[in-house]
């Protein structure tokens, strides 16, 4: 279907620019004075030589590839695709945050660390819990910073038996992988057949072994933990912490805060609840919120107020930190963004977001329900997991749902997500999303079981109307070209 | 009222909850336990718009405007040239509010472009596979120590003492969980480049691999093939300023197993370090080990050419405990950026902004030479950032010049603690500062006392 | 070398010239007269990006920043609310750089918009049909005179006094060649609003028309509905702030003809008057005689509902001299913006944004009015902005202000000869504009002397 | 092919709101107390109710049903549709030019005027005129002015019997609706076989009742017109002033001066050789071009340099102005994109821009001259015209053979206009334009003709890739439904 895809190279002339840079005179010396001649570069990088206008036309035509939250629905279960304001866009273009450079004397950015810890404060405050750094880079990263604070409060106490994780097997990959990198071993338990963490099973494994319990809640089928102050009393007293895992904050915004539940650590993912753009997979940010007895194992710098001067400061000085995780202060550009959705919303719009976040998923499991199974009854929070066997009758799967959704110019839930679920199809339409649009989904879920019923081999043969059609992935991966030879 | 972004009327939410089935949207959190249930987030209410950019403005005027300043600031992030065509592209809907391209068919114009960088990085850094980003400079260097314990399955492993200190930080957080160690090799007092015998004396037979900044923390540009020679069949891991490679010789050509690097200079403005873009290349026969996304080329049912995502079997979403890193949201908006600049400037752009910021930095420093207060530390070649010794004291240098509206010098004593650095600046050059600049800086630090 | 924005290498145009079959790039000139042939320009050489961001940035701040003032100027030209929403969706490329919509099919994105625009603007004013846009108010306003004439086939049209005066210039230069003459009629002095009886007594049969401001330059809103009567069979035009029809009954309901009006304020920013928004609706019985361009709905081969350009014979390109204006280009983008401003604010927003001028208006018109030194000159209803009589010279109000960052009041003086508005200051005051401005705006003018 | 064909209107819901204000405590009254309550607007209008997030989608959507240079080329003959620098967008957004009142105290934008009369002395210098005004909110629109300069000329010498404008029959529509516009009577010659001016014709119709000649130079079939120094001899001898449509100064920047030809007034289109964005069909701007000696008739306020104070100013006083063609000082933000583009090309730039305008078209000419017919011999400007004619053994025609074209990704030329080539085409290519680009349209071209000996049905069927298919226009004039009705 596409009219043209040639890579950027394959635009390439030589001697074409895309740039001009200063007629300026400049004194100039042999690079051969500068260094030994086997030092420098013998062959250019094959860039691409192209003009303004082929990479404005190139980067305008492939973005037209793509879905977007922009362009139509997103239900990506766990991802969180809201809209994403566009004045975020506009307070992160400004000068006098975009040129700042991180060695700058502080005092001429004051007004950056200022911002910094006004948004600390919010996250802390709607989480609840009492401190925050922004400093890590996305979700897996913020799981990363606050699950070393947790090992080193261990260690600091000196409990250094604690070599185990417990993660339920509906956990998101990303919690698993990150307990492996703090050099822990992951215990696996089951869900209980409501979707829940099994608290008998979670007794069994309990021990002064485990350094922490990650979690989240709502967890990744959409439900909300009601044992959780039972598993909170049980890790505390087994001396194990809990760690959230806030990429299903999006919930429970001014309903209940995972600080009050009992969880000791937690991420937050700004890139979902707080409506930063994805931006095709990044950056984001995930920021850690901690309970005050964990302040000793912050990551530095610290941006805390400072009590003599009252001014906020970055601060090193903290002898038990885990050290850094990334450099700098952490994704400021994403950071200014969440700041900025957080003002606008205030206490009332964070909360009402929370509830139609709520209600809308709500809303397409009972209408859903109907035409897919849903394996979990009663109500669910921000989003649900549905059951796509149905189609198997037809000699059809979840995938072949979902790539027929991509002809409707709607993007499929996430699919064969949480594990636990063979068939998965994770929905979460988000508070951003109408009614309409809601009905219009249901509506095409409905057409495309009904043409499964009639005419299986069109639904296997979708998407038909995509910029590409199916794609041979695991030829791809067997022989991988990953990248373009001239 | 309503509230912002939310499209639900009061007529629509009754319908929704007729649909469900229950009372009233109370009905719908009724899971959570009630003793902890918030009843008022203490927040303020809501802002308008303009009342959100009157806040920004007035934090944004808190700090001072860098873009009126002489920009002498480098130590890993620099200013360097922005096209203009860049912001209006990177920001269009379609690239800004897409995810992950975990539906390949409708994301052929991320993957394209993934793919666009991957082969820019590989060209760039003369590898042979490039990844589609990690989170910044500091974390691509960490994964690269990560990786070569897990390629060569040994767990010692040495950084250069001159690489940047934060990179070191980071790579010692995450080297302790692993159980590795991590040992710093000094660097030569005279060159500022690694010492090659110290080196050598560290290294043994449970040792990794070694890293080295290219060019290094004090922007001197390290001797990559004595290097390799080296350390024999350890892991050579290169950190690089990419801009850098627009003139010196590609790690890759010069046996580097792993190049990392920050890629903020490719299009990035400096904002606060916080647009990092961790670039992670290396050779083929590496790549079932390398952290992060990976996009490879295939083609669809009807033979056309496309584009998907490979070797997720290394991911924290398929392999879960036994992922090679639990990496998933990379920089992947950021790596956008830096491909438009890359086609942009091509192969001239990149050589005349490497050429130019490295004689306008030669400049200065010979002009420095030649003042009796300031002498160039180090004898090793460098690029665009050199460090001198002063008489007069850095902080003061830099007080001064802030009042002349001028940021710089970097003062090495806020990083090392040890003597050594006590009277040690650093100025960084690149090709967007105007000589009238370069000039004004010299003729005011010649006048200090 | 090259030049900038052009791809030609020098092998390409030794090839292209070859398949032309000519020796060099002169020998295409060679029909230009060689005694007049230029040899260089004279005019600096091509500027790099940042040398060209450093010209514009110098005459900036030659010029104040009007953002970071209180803003009570007004006077046809106003600061509104503006979504941020606008701009990005406004500079996608594919609005900013596609041409007027002559291949329908590959132009529905903007020939679509236009149809919602036309609607809109429909909508606003109350009439029938509206085209897809003006240069500006002026030019509108000159075409609703020229309209009147040709649709009344008279030669003779009236203006009220109290119409911009910019506007009557604009009526004026365009009634000239026309042989059309143009009538002022006065406003009454105690109330700024039309004289009725002074526009009947001038009325006679070969009258084309009455143009008449809604709001008036003064900020007065005019009876409509006794000047239609008044006017008896004459065509009434009516020149419209659209902001003030969020809350103030629609011309086309009180029996307009033709309604033209300055878009700017709905989703432009000042601008120094330069983004400016003809809008022009009439009756659909005189859509064969409306200027400018009209996108009409229809349908596709496979019924497909589509839009084009209609009533063509109209324009210049298909009726050339016949045609019933010389307008080719129009404002098209300026119309992208304010639908896309409309869509945003919707019913609800329109109303909220008149409801809150007019009150923040009011308000301070009072504060005013209970000054010894001031009061308000006309009696007459009046929307955001109104005329205040001073015993300060308005120019010193003007200075004093503008020392404490504050713009505003207008002096009319500077635009009526006439010793009647020698005193006479006119504040425009919109929903932007801050309550703590306005209180501070009174009691520096309570505190003058 | 489109999946939503809604308007804006039909996603309209009752109560949705696309824009939050401020929560702020003014003072109320009832708008009784300041108005009549029968002007109170009874019915709101019916404006949609949308959520920011519709916006943003429909309007996202729409922009992707169109073709522009941004996503190909554009070769639109008269239209210049070259490459648009995104330099000029940043400089257009600038607060310190967009936030000016034009009712503030000129001291507090003198950069503002600074700018304008930078600009008015390039525009000068490129074109020879001795002054320039800035005013003109298009092509048309300076035309309108310029004429009426003229007409005001004429007036003030008391010569009042010049009521003809001489237009040559290949003018584009806007000279003679101008020249009507401004009291004038049109005569029309015709052009020679050589496809220039006549010059014999035009001694036949030159008289002291002509006032002006309205000329394009290259004309409107991209050829230079080689006698313009007798044409400007002739009219000047008989009292007329010749004017210039400079829509086609992209052919000839840096080579030669309409000034220099002898021309007396012209106008310029910012939005076609300074590069400013055609948004659609505008703004663009049409600054007016003066030889000295109609320096009073300028409208006002002329933007000139204070002798006094060595200050730009804005001046109102001249009693022999035309007045005001449009309110205020111009398209301002037309105007810094334009002076953006002067500054970046330099003096070298823009005449190497004119030598590849025409460089390109030359080439196309040739290239497409096997495969359409180009009426008239020798080589061209910055344009030509090619005649479609061939197509009709085919039972096609020029309008089937832009359709098809369509279906390439291409833009199709100019059709039927100039209107004395039948079936013409006009073809501009642009000096942004690589030859790649060129040779794949000249194949495209060539495909096409092929296919319509084969398949004509196919080519009359065309297009089928396009958001819809040929469209009835006729049925659309006849009965026409311009706006949307509940
Ligand atoms: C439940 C859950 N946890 C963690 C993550 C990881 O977040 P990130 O992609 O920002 O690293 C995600 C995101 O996919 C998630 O859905
Ligand atoms: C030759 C010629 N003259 C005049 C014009 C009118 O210019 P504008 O559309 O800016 O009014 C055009 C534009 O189409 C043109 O091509």
């Amino acid at each position: 279907m596409r009219k043209d895809d040639r890579l950027i190279f394959e635009k390439s002339v030589e001697g074409r620019k895309g740039f001009f840079f200063e007629q300026e005179e400049i004194p100039v010396l042999p690079l051969e004075e500068f260094f030994p001649v086997e030092w420098i570069r013998a062959e250019d990088p094959e860039l691409p030589e192209v003009t303004e206008v082929e990479v404005v036309r190139h980067y305008t035509n492939l973005s037209r590839l793509n879905h977007s939250v922009d362009t139509g629905f997103y239900p990506l279960g766990s991802c969180t695709m809201k809209y994403n304001p566009r004045i975020n866009e506009k307070v992160a273009e400004m000068e006098k945050f975009s040129e700042l450079h991180p060695y700058q004397h502080p005092q001429t950015m004051q007004g950056a660390l200022d911002m910094m810890f006004a948004l600390q404060r919010s996250l802390a405050q709607i989480s609840g819990m009492d401190l925050v750094t922004l400093q890590p880079a996305a979700g897996a990263h913020g799981e990363y910073a606050g699950m070393r604070i947790i090992r080193a409060y261990h260690e600091k106490n000196g409990d250094t038996g604690r070599k185990k994780v417990i993660v339920p097997d509906s956990a998101h990959g990303t919690n698993p992988a990150t307990a492996v990198m703090c050099g822990y071993e992951v215990v696996e338990i089951p869900s209980s057949e409501r979707g829940r963490v099994d608290t008998e099973a979670l007794k069994k494994v309990l021990s002064e072994e485990v350094a922490a319990i990650m979690l989240t809640n709502p967890n990744t089928l959409g439900l909300f933990e009601t044992d959780i102050l039972q598993i909170a009393q049980l890790a505390h007293a087994s001396g194990a912490l809990l760690y959230y895992d806030g990429a299903n904050m999006n919930a429970i915004m001014g309903k209940i805060r995972p600080g009050d539940m009992g969880f000791d650590v937690m991420h937050f993912n700004l890139h979902k609840t707080f409506s930063t753009p994805h931006g095709m997979g990044g950056p984001g940010s995930g920021p850690v919120g901690i309970k005050a007895f964990l302040k000793p194992f912050l990551p530095v710098p610290v941006v805390e107020e400072d009590p003599s001067s009252g001014k906020v400061v970055l601060k090193e000085d903290y002898p038990d930190s885990i050290g850094k995780v990334r450099t700098f202060y952490g994704n400021f550009n994403v950071l200014i963004r969440a700041m900025a959705y957080i003002l606008s919303m205030g206490r009332e719009g964070l909360q009402h977001a929370s509830e139609m976040a709520v209600l809308n998923a709500n809303y397409l499991r009972v209408k859903l329900s109907g035409l897919l199974q849903v394996p979990f009854g009663g109500s669910c929070m921000h989003e649900f997991v549905a059951d796509g066997s149905v189609l198997k009758k037809e000699g059809l799967r979840t995938l072949d749902l979902a790539k027929a959704l991509l002809d409707f110019g709607v993007h499929p839930p996430t699919i064969y997500f949480p594990l636990i679920v063979h068939e998965a199809l994770m929905i979460e339409p988000t508070e951003t999303e109408s009614k309409d649009t809601l009905d219009a989904f249901v509506a095409e879920i409905e057409k495309i079981l009904q043409t499964a019923k009639q005419n299986p081999q069109s639904i296997h043969d979708a998407p038909v109307s995509t910029p590409v059609r199916r794609l041979d992935e695991v030829g791809a991966t067997r022989n991988p070209v990953v990248r373009y030879h001239k | 009222m309503g509230t912002r972004y939310i499209p639900h009327t009061p007529a629509e939410v009754k319908s929704m909850l007729h649909e469900i089935g229950v009372e009233n949207i109370e009905a719908l959190f009724s899971d959570l336990p009630s003793e902890h249930r918030v009843a008022e987030l203490q927040l303020p209410r809501g802002l308008s718009e303009q009342q959100v950019l009157v806040q920004m403005k007035d934090w944004g005027n808190r700090n001072i405007n860098p873009s009126e300043y002489g920009f002498f600031l480098g130590g890993g992030i620099y200013r360097h040239t922005i096209p203009c065509a860049i912001s209006p592209l990177a920001q269009r809907g379609e690239f800004l509010t897409a995810y992950t391209p975990y539906q390949p068919e409708v994301s052929q114009g991320s993957l394209q472009l993934f793919f666009e960088f991957q082969t820019m990085v590989s060209e760039l850094t003369g590898m042979e596979v490039a990844n589609a980003s990690m989170y910044d400079g500091g974390t691509a260097a960490a994964e690269a120590m990560l990786m070569a314990c897990r390629v060569s399955r040994k767990y010692r492993f040495l950084v250069s003492s001159a690489l940047h200190p934060e990179y070191i930080q980071v790579i010692r957080t995450y080297a302790i969980p692993q159980g590795i160690e991590i040992e710093e090799v000094p660097f030569d007092v005279h060159t500022g480049m690694v010492d090659i015998k110290a080196l050598k004396k560290r290294l043994d037979d449970r040792t990794a691999g070694f890293l080295v900044g290219y060019p290094n923390f004090f922007g001197i540009v390290e001797d990559i093939r004595s290097v390799r020679q080296a350390i024999g069949d350890a892991i050579l891991a290169v950190h690089v300023n990419p801009i850098a490679l627009g003139i010196l010789e590609a790690p890759g050509k010069m046996g580097a197993d792993i190049v990392t690097g920050e890629g903020q200079p490719l299009g990035a403005p400096p904002y606060l370090g916080g647009m990092s873009l961790g670039l992670f290349a290396t050779r083929s026969k590496y790549i079932r080990q390398m952290p992060g996304r990976v996009i490879g080329q295939t083609s669809d049912v009807d033979g056309n050419r496309g584009y998907v995502m490979v070797l997720q079997t290394r991911e924290q979403h398929i392999r879960r405990s036994k992922a090679t890193s639990n990496i998933c949201s990379n920089h992947a908006h950021n790596a956008l950026v830096a491909t438009i600049f890359l086609a942009l400037m091509g192969k001239a752009g990149i050589r005349e902004m490497a050429f130019r910021s490295t004689q306008k930095a030669h400049y200065l420093a010979n002009r420095l030479d030649r003042m009796e207060r300031f002498e160039r530390k180090f004898s090793g070649p460098f690029f665009n950032e050199f460090v001198f010794e002063s008489q007069v004291d850095p902080v003061d240098i830099e007080s001064d010049l802030l009042s002349q509206n001028y940021l710089g010098p970097l003062v090495l004593r806020r990083f090392y603690a040890d003597p050594f650095f006590h009277n040690l600046g650093m100025l960084a050059v690149t090709e967007t500062n105007p000589m009238d600049d370069i000039h004004f800086l010299a003729s005011r630090m010649e006048a200090m006392v």
